[in-house]
């Protein structure tokens, strides 16, 4: 034994002197480090309600309630999320997911109570003391968890699209489509968002899955046109899509497409299924557009005898006879109809109701009817000038173009409007002086500015890669005409569109005008409905609201038997088209039964 | 990894090879063979130190998959053998007598998931559960938040909605 | 030699005294010991609240007779002790019964506590409280036999075993003190000390590491408090005698205050900065070091 | 190699079937439990001792009372999803969890992690490994009644817990490696704080130096208890310092260097006597060579680059078919994963080997015949062992 | 049932022969009383005051909180300050801290002790999981709700709760104390049917006795 071994252990005593390292008050002298993960915080202002944080929390700790004050709306549940601190962990897996960064974490770490029941609370909503604190755990800027860039998509470039009508956007591959297919947060604030409630996430999972015939089966449970929507769906679901929040949107539109690109269409039958039996009952569809042939499939599907009667030469309607090739290729809309014709709907064209065969002949033969004749008719911007044989309407424009026609167009041309339509025909016409000229010669104005125009964006975007000049913001005054020659077009600057009420309602500032010269003018400001088919007796039974004939619920019109759908009830889109053949289809199903039992 | 492998394979009947990484490497070994490859291995080959033994279920297959992981400290390398055995009545021979530390291993492996190892020290005695009475639990077919829920009083009062259907309820009320 | 009856009321007020002095003593040694592991320790009437609290509690079961009796016998060890040994030398107030007691007696009481608390603590059939008794009772005879000795030798060299006698011969400068008149058996007494404390090396019998806390496992509410009790009485008691024996004494209220204290610091400050031993360990330390001074100490007297 | 048998010289005798003759009706022996509630166990498990006289004849270990089923719990969460509940599998050292886990699913994944990240996980290793120590310190010290011990390791454990709150926002569960990386990157200052508690640390270690290790009755007690025959290493599965108080250089670290340690310098601590002493001993060095690594690293680590590889999204991780294990030098010993991916998003089966696995149950049993019921909890807490990674 | 909790003929060294029956060995026979309160209010105020400054913690570590324990005893947090500290056997305790999930082992040992200790006595629940199971919410073999196995007083949430929020947990607890509302050990006895049910509904190997104190 040494003697130090002895004396040694005595240094302990040193610290009889050294002041305490207590902290005097500890409960409240504590504040948690900046980053510390403290209790939650929610900006509920900013939150969407997209349940992810539920998703990824492995305790079971969130639910998603409704709150008080905050409505569902698009591209918000008005959910928000709702902790148990009975069961969680503090991991902050749910702030590192969070789409909006809306929900982070205080420093503060104190929260004691004697009723068990107490620890379950909504953050933002329920008052905590620490809703103010600034310091705590926010997810790091570098740090995600889900990947936020977009898989690119191979395009054409301008130089190539322009000389052609060959599809621009080449799709995904399978690659690519699953690693898109895997930003999904599977949220599902998309679904009530489309129109026609696409169970859009599980086919994105589908897609994830490689599995392309149970996405397919779910696509055909909504949609009939997958490949249609596919490619010029206005995809309001990724306008309200989560990822967004922390990057691009989920490119949902391309992957309906991918699913349907990948599916052979002979196998098609085997993967969604066959009719059921047949029912004995008949329904004529008036108009093979979507909403006609998303009618006729669903009710073919639940064994009705559905029989299409289409005025023009082929199938597609507005798809067919709207939508320029290079947005939607022809062999593309015609595997969706083969299907629906394969189902065992009868289409029968070149078959105009009202002249061909008189609608009540229809009723007579068929046991209910759904009419979706779709706006094929141009509106006119009635400025003076506009009736000028070289004044056009894109409608007609785009019309003959599909039918093979050849069509006039100058080195230079005016296009009015801002809206799809519109660029589909100044693109169109940019393509046809490519071939006929060597170069474009477009230009389009309309009255919205560029951030309110109704067009897509990247339709902007593209048609100016192509050439086509865009003045956004001008509304016509006059069309210089010169004998049969148009000259050009005079245009003021539109400084409001719409009143304070939302109501449509330019004005204009007078002393800003220009001119535009081109040696034709497109008027594309919008469609109306030609229901002149419709005998006299019943347009004055029908109930019209706003011009449209009124529908409840299931697209019935006042008339029992007479549904309506697709543009003429709810404006021009395809998919709304699509979901109102589907409700109508229901609507007919639930008549003809009701008949069937009596 | 692979040279060890080829000069096992002229003494023993190996199975499957999978090399993970340069110096870890699973191999399959017959039931039969794993007692003279092991004692080999320990003391032939350096493999000294077992690491873990544990079990995996393979419900499809209707087998466990048993692994023996081995590391040899001088030679830097990890090498896990592999025995299938058959899920029912599923036992096997026990190496506690190669390392006195395997018989914990095994007593649990008999504990959750009813693999026995007859002849080893305590094996059929409690080790972590106590007064279990069903399934062993690291069975692949036993639900524990099945248990959980039939077992355990859970807190009432928790309700959660899902997004998607509530936006449609509310945004589309008469759609439903 | 006629009884004073005033006599007891006075040692009730000293016991009083002592009581309160015990409490805050224990407290501030506790506070002490945590400023060495940089802490600031208990409030000084923290012990107070304890024993209120333990004799607060509703509940208290027993295990027999002996298990209630075991604190009661600790107690009335530590206050007999107490009470036979002069307090304050010279005061007719504070020195107790002290004309009734001799050293003899001193040591019953001593051992009187310690047996008591073994029987109680038998009786709560508890394992660990029957291992703190055979370790406390193996390791107090073995700690007891130096401070024996020493008392021997001190008694030897006063020829007296009147603790007042002692401490009379004591007084009139620090040079008189046993301390300096017989250092070796101080010596060894001290040693001893530190084995009767409860503080490391020489508290394995509480340890709460090696048995859960031995002699008084199941010992709870006012049993409990009887024994706080006790321990804010008896350590000072058994000072008072060492301070009697070999510190020469006190002769008012503050010079008892501060070498009891001092006293007391003596266990502290060996406690605080060793582990402990092992019964064995400490049986075999106190054989080899404090016994051979004790009997050197007596064979030089 | 002979099997190990425990010197049972002088009682009890065996009976032929190999039990031990242990009648407990004879008056001859005493059972008794120490544990779960015992101050002397580490943690909540329980020995059942078989006593005669003041020794101890016959011990089973019991765990199983933390047991959460952590490996099934795995089985039906996602990948991210067992992020934060494998940390909790060793209470006071839960970032070997972390990274073990981290690393075996970026290995089967075919992820590697970034460069930085790698030195932020080592700098979180060693934070962590000096944390375990200083409960271990704490914890032997106590063991053998000296408590003031305790009372200044916990206190630099805080310092170092606060270092570990501000960088990864949490005290105890960190949670801040997971699969692809780690959160965050240094908070401003943090080398400079980080350096004072270094020093903090030294000088208490210096104190602990003289007032413990130094110390003739602690030396008394420690010195030959728990004895380990360096034969017994390999068939009990003994690593970390246990092993390398052995004179057994086993130190992962070294012997399967991870992360950045190829780049640290640094020699792995040994000692001789294989004592209770000398594994004291052994981790006390350990401590300061894990402050000199700390150091390196602080100086030696990039302060820019990505924190996190490009990893799927989380919420439908997938993991190839494979299996793989992970190793890694905690402070009790080797700490690994073994983790089974059958394709799924779901793990197939995880294992986590936990060094206490082997120390407590096994060995702890052997060690622990004929040791005198007073030194079973300094034995056992010199084992290093803490009971919620031997049951999970 | 193991073979030692069996009844079994002793022989004792005098030659007498007797029955040992290991499960009454020891415990009492009676159910828990509801104990009232001092009869005097000023005394009961008192004896609350000095209960709530008094808290003495069973030092059973039962889950994972009890690794913030050491901390709130040593210098940083100092708990003694505040009249806290630890005993090592439930008898001399009044407060048990669940520091977090209870495997139903460990219940089983954690209702013994409780009901060990003398009334009146505390329990104070850790953490997510002593109040909804917390992340061990699926798991097989943890208890969920503290509350169905025992009356808890206080509780305090995290995983982990700090030590400063422990403390601050303490604060609660006293004030409740003071206030006369720590009646748990009261409560335990008037609804003890419940509590037993709930406890040998989860604890499948029920061999000790109903009543241990």
């Amino acid at each position: 034994m040494k003697i130090r071994d002895i004396l040694s252990p005595f240094t302990v005593w040193k610290n009889l002197f050294r002041d305490p390292v207590t902290i005097n008050d500890p409960v409240r002298e504590r504040p948690g480090a900046p980053r510390y993960r403290g209790f939650h915080k929610n900006d509920v202002k900013k939150c969407i309600g997209c349940g992810t944080c539920e998703t990824i929390c492995q305790n079971g700790a969130i639910d998603m309630v409704p709150v008080d004050g905050i409505a569902a709306k698009e591209g918000d549940s008005g959910l928000r999320p709702r902790i148990d601190y009975g069961r969680c962990c503090w991991c902050a897996l749910c702030v590192d997911v969070c789409m909006t960064k809306s929900l982070t974490m205080s420093n503060d770490y104190q929260w004691i109570d004697r009723d068990p029941d107490a620890f379950r609370f909504t953050p933002g909503v329920d008052k905590k003391k620490w809703d103010d604190a600034e310091l705590g755990y926010t997810r790091p800027d570098a740090h995600r968890l889900t990947p936020e860039e977009r898989i690119h998509m191979q395009e054409l470039g301008p130089e190539t699209r322009i000389g052609s009508f060959i599809e621009i956007v080449k799709g995904y591959s399978v690659d690519e489509a699953r690693k898109e297919a895997d930003r999904c947060v599977s949220c599902g604030l998309c679904v009530a968002t489309c129109p026609a409630h696409m169970a859009i996430p599980d086919y994105i999972a589908a897609i994830r899955d490689g599995d392309y015939e149970r996405g397919l089966k779910l696509l055909y449970d909504t949609n009939p046109l997958p490949e249609v929507c596919g490619r010029v769906c206005t995809h309001k679901c990724e306008s309200v899509c989560a990822v967004k929040h922390e990057g691009d949107p989920i490119a949902i539109r391309w992957l309906k497409r991918h699913i349907a690109d990948q599916v052979p269409l002979d196998k098609y039958r085997a993967i969604v299924g066959a009719a059921e039996p047949a029912t004995g009952k008949k329904v004529a569809v008036v108009g093979a557009g979507p909403a006609g042939l998303s009618a006729a499939y669903y009710l073919a599907r639940m064994g009705h005898a559905v029989e299409i009667f289409e005025a023009l030469p082929a199938a597609g309607g507005m798809m067919r006879y709207g939508i320029p090739e290079y947005r939607l290729p022809y062999p593309d809309l015609d595997k969706d109809i083969a299907f629906v014709k394969e189902l065992g709907v009868k289409i029968t064209l070149n078959t105009r109701v009202g002249k061909d065969v008189t609608l009540d002949d229809l009723r007579k033969k068929f046991d209910a009817l759904f009419i979706s004749t779709g706006l094929h008719l141009g509106r006119s911007t009635k400025v003076p000038g506009a009736d000028h044989p070289k004044v056009f309407q894109s409608i007609d424009l785009l019309r003959r173009v599909t039918l093979g026609e050849d069509i006039y167009c100058p080195e230079q041309a005016i296009v009015i409007g801002g809206g799809n339509v519109a660029m589909d025909i100044a693109r169109t016409l940019a393509r046809i002086q490519t071939k006929k000229y060597g170069k474009v010669g477009v230009t389009l104005l309309c009255l919205e500015t560029e951030d309110i125009m109704p067009a897509d964006r990247e339709e902007i975007v593209e048609s100016r890669e192509e050439g086509v000049v865009l003045r956004p913001g001008y509304g016509p005054t006059r069309i210089d005409t010169d004998g049969d020659r148009v000259t050009g077009t005079r245009f003021v600057r539109c400084l409001s569109v719409f009143d304070e009420n939302g109501r449509f309602a330019p004005r204009f500032d007078q002393s800003d005008e220009i001119a535009i010269s081109g040696a034709m003018v497109v008027e594309s400001i919008g469609q109306g409905m030609d229901l002149s088919y419709l005998p006299d007796d019943l347009q004055k039974q029908i109930v019209f609201e706003r011009g449209r004939p009124k529908v409840d619920r299931h697209f019935r019109t006042s008339l029992p038997w007479l549904y309506a759908g697709g543009d003429i009830v709810q404006g021009p889109d395809v998919i709304h088209g699509i979901a109102n053949g589907h409700a109508a289809a229901v609507g007919i199903d639930i008549y003809l039964r009701g008949k069937m039992e009596q | 990894m692979r040279e060890l492998y080829e000069q096992l394979k002229r003494l023993f009947p190996l199975g499957e090879y999978t090399e993970q990484r340069r110096d870890l490497a699973f191999v399959t070994v017959p039931k039969d063979h794993l007692r003279p490859l092991l004692i080999h291995l320990r003391d032939r080959e350096g493999f000294t130190h077992l690491v873990l033994l544990t079990a995996v279920d393979w419900i499809e297959e209707g087998r466990f998959q048993l692994t023996y992981l081995m590391n040899d400290r001088a030679g830097k390398r990890d090498l896990g053998l592999r025995v299938l055995i058959p899920r029912d009545g599923a036992a096997m021979e026990g190496i506690h007598d190669l390392w006195p530390t395997a018989a914990t291993y095994q007593r649990e492996l008999r504990e959750m998931f009813g693999i026995d190892f007859p002849g080893s020290p305590r094996v059929n005695g409690e080790f972590i559960l106590e007064g279990w009475t069903g399934m062993p639990p690291y069975r692949r077919d036993f639900d524990t938040k099945k248990f959980s829920e039939e077992n355990f009083n859970h807190r009432p009062g928790r309700a959660t909605k899902d997004p998607a259907k509530h936006m449609k309820d509310k945004l589309y009320p008469d759609e439903a | 030699m006629q009884f004073d009856w005033m006599k007891i009321p006075y040692a009730l007020l000293t016991l009083f005294i002592v009581i309160n002095f015990g409490y805050l003593l224990n407290s501030f040694i506790a506070k002490i010991a945590a400023r060495v592991g940089r802490r600031r320790g208990i409030p000084i009437w923290q012990t107070y609240i304890d024993v209120a609290k333990n004799y607060g509690l509703r509940t208290s079961i027993t295990h027999g007779v002996m298990f209630y009796l075991g604190p009661v016998f600790r107690l009335s060890g530590g206050v007999g002790l107490l009470l036979f040994v002069p307090s304050i030398y010279g005061s007719s107030m504070f020195s107790n019964l002290s004309f009734a007691g001799d050293l003899i007696l001193a040591l019953y009481f001593v051992f009187f506590g310690t047996l008591g608390m073994a029987l109680g603590a038998a009786e709560s059939g508890h394992p660990y409280s029957a291992i703190g008794i055979t370790r406390g009772l193996s390791q107090v005879t073995a700690a007891e036999l130096p401070f024996a000795l020493a008392i021997f030798s001190v008694a030897l060299q006063y020829q007296t075993l009147s603790v007042t006698d002692i401490v009379a011969a004591q007084q009139g400068g620090i040079l008189h003190w046993t301390l300096f008149t017989n250092p070796l058996a101080v010596v060894a007494a001290m040693l001893s000390f530190l084995g009767s404390m409860m503080r490391p090396p020489f508290d394995v019998v509480l340890a709460p590491q090696e048995i859960p806390i031995g002699p008084p496992t199941e010992y709870h509410s006012s049993y409990l408090a009887l024994m706080q009790t006790n321990r804010a009485i008896f350590p000072i008691a058994k000072i008072v005698i060492y301070m009697n024996l070999f510190f020469g004494g006190a002769t008012d209220w503050p010079t008892f205050f501060l070498k009891v204290f001092l006293i007391y610091m003596w266990s502290v400050f060996v406690g605080v900065s060793f582990p402990r031993f092992r019964v064995d360990q400490s049986i075999r330390w106190f054989l080899i070091w404090a016994v051979p001074i004790g009997v050197l100490s007596i064979v030089l007297v | 190699m002979a099997l190990y048998e425990p010197d049972r010289s002088q009682y009890p005798a065996k009976k032929p079937d190999g039990t031990l003759d242990i009648d407990l009706t004879s008056g001859k022996y005493l059972k008794l439990w120490q544990g779960p509630q015992h101050p002397g166990i580490t943690g909540n498990m329980s020995l059942e001792l078989t006593v005669c006289g003041d020794e101890v004849v016959d011990c089973q270990t019991h765990v199983g009372y933390l047991h959460r089923g952590f490996e099934k719990l795995m089985e039906r969460r996602t990948y991210i999803q067992c992020f934060p509940i494998v940390c909790r599998i060793c209470v006071p050292e839960p970032d070997f969890n972390e990274y073990c886990y981290a690393a075996a699913v970026e290995e089967l994944s075919g992820i590697t992690a970034p460069r930085r990240a790698d030195w932020i996980r080592t700098l979180i290793l060693e934070m962590g490994r000096i944390n375990s120590y200083m409960m271990y310190l704490g914890g032997q010290a106590g063991s053998l009644g000296m408590g003031v011990i305790g009372q200044w390791t916990t206190y630099v454990r805080d310092l170092m817990l606060d270092r570990f709150e501000e960088l990864t926002g949490a005290r105890i569960y960190h949670m801040f490696i997971l699969p692809g990386g780690v959160r965050d990157g240094l908070p401003e200052g943090f080398e400079k704080r980080m350096e004072e508690t270094l020093r903090e640390i030294e000088s208490t270690m210096k104190d602990v130096h003289e007032a413990m290790f130094c110390n003739a009755v602690f030396k008394k007690r420690a010195v030959g208890l728990g004895y380990i025959d360096p034969a017994l290493i390999e068939p009990y599965g003994v690593t970390g310092p246990t092993a390398r108080a052995a004179g057994v250089a086993k130190d992962v670290r070294k012997d399967f260097p991870y992360l950045v340690y190829p780049e640290l310098d640094f020699e792995p601590v040994t000692g001789k006597d294989s004592d209770a002493f000398t594994r004291a001993d052994v981790r006390r060095r350990d401590v300061l060579l894990s402050i000199d690594l700390l150091r390196q690293i602080l100086a030696k680590m990039p302060h820019d680059g990505p924190l996190m590889a490009k990893i799927p999204n989380v919420l439908h991780w997938k993991v190839p078919r494979g299996e793989t294990y992970i190793r890694a030098e905690c402070s009790r010993g080797e700490y690994g994963y073994y983790i089974v991916a059958d394709g799924s998003g779901y793990p197939r089966r995880v294992n986590v080997r936990g060094p206490s696995y082997t120390h407590a149950v096994a060995l702890l049993e052997r060690l622990i015949i004929n040791v005198n019921i007073a030194d079973v909890a300094g034995l056992m807490v010199s084992l290093h062992t803490y009971p919620p990674e031997i049951e999970r | 049932m193991k073979d030692e909790l069996k009844k079994r003929l002793v022989k004792g060294p005098d030659g007498v022969e007797f029955e040992v029956d290991p499960l009454r060995d020891y415990y009492c026979d009676a159910r828990p009383q509801v104990e009232p309160p001092a009869i005097s209010k000023i005394v009961e105020d008192f004896f609350n005051w000095a209960r709530a400054e008094s808290l003495w913690i069973l030092g059973f570590a039962t889950g994972c909180g009890a690794i913030e324990m050491r901390p709130l005893m040593t210098p940083r947090f100092d708990a003694y300050r505040f009249g806290v500290q630890w005993r090592p056997t439930p008898r001399q305790s009044n407060l048990f801290i669940i520091s977090g999930y209870l495997s139903t082992k460990t219940l089983k040992r954690v209702i013994r002790s409780y009901e060990q200790m003398q009334s009146p006595k505390y329990v104070m629940g850790l953490g997510s999981c002593t109040i909804n199971g917390g992340m061990y919410w699926d798991s097989y073999n943890t208890i969920k709700r503290l509350d169905d196995y025992l009356p808890v007083d206080v509780y305090v949430a995290g995983c982990m709760p700090r030590p400063e929020a422990l403390l601050a947990g303490f604060e609660e607890l006293k004030r409740i104390i003071r206030e006369g509302k720590g009646e748990g050990a009261n409560k335990y006895a008037a609804e003890f049917d419940r509590y037993k049910a709930n406890q040998k509904k989860v604890i499948h190997d029920w061999d000790m006795p109903d009543y241990n104190w």
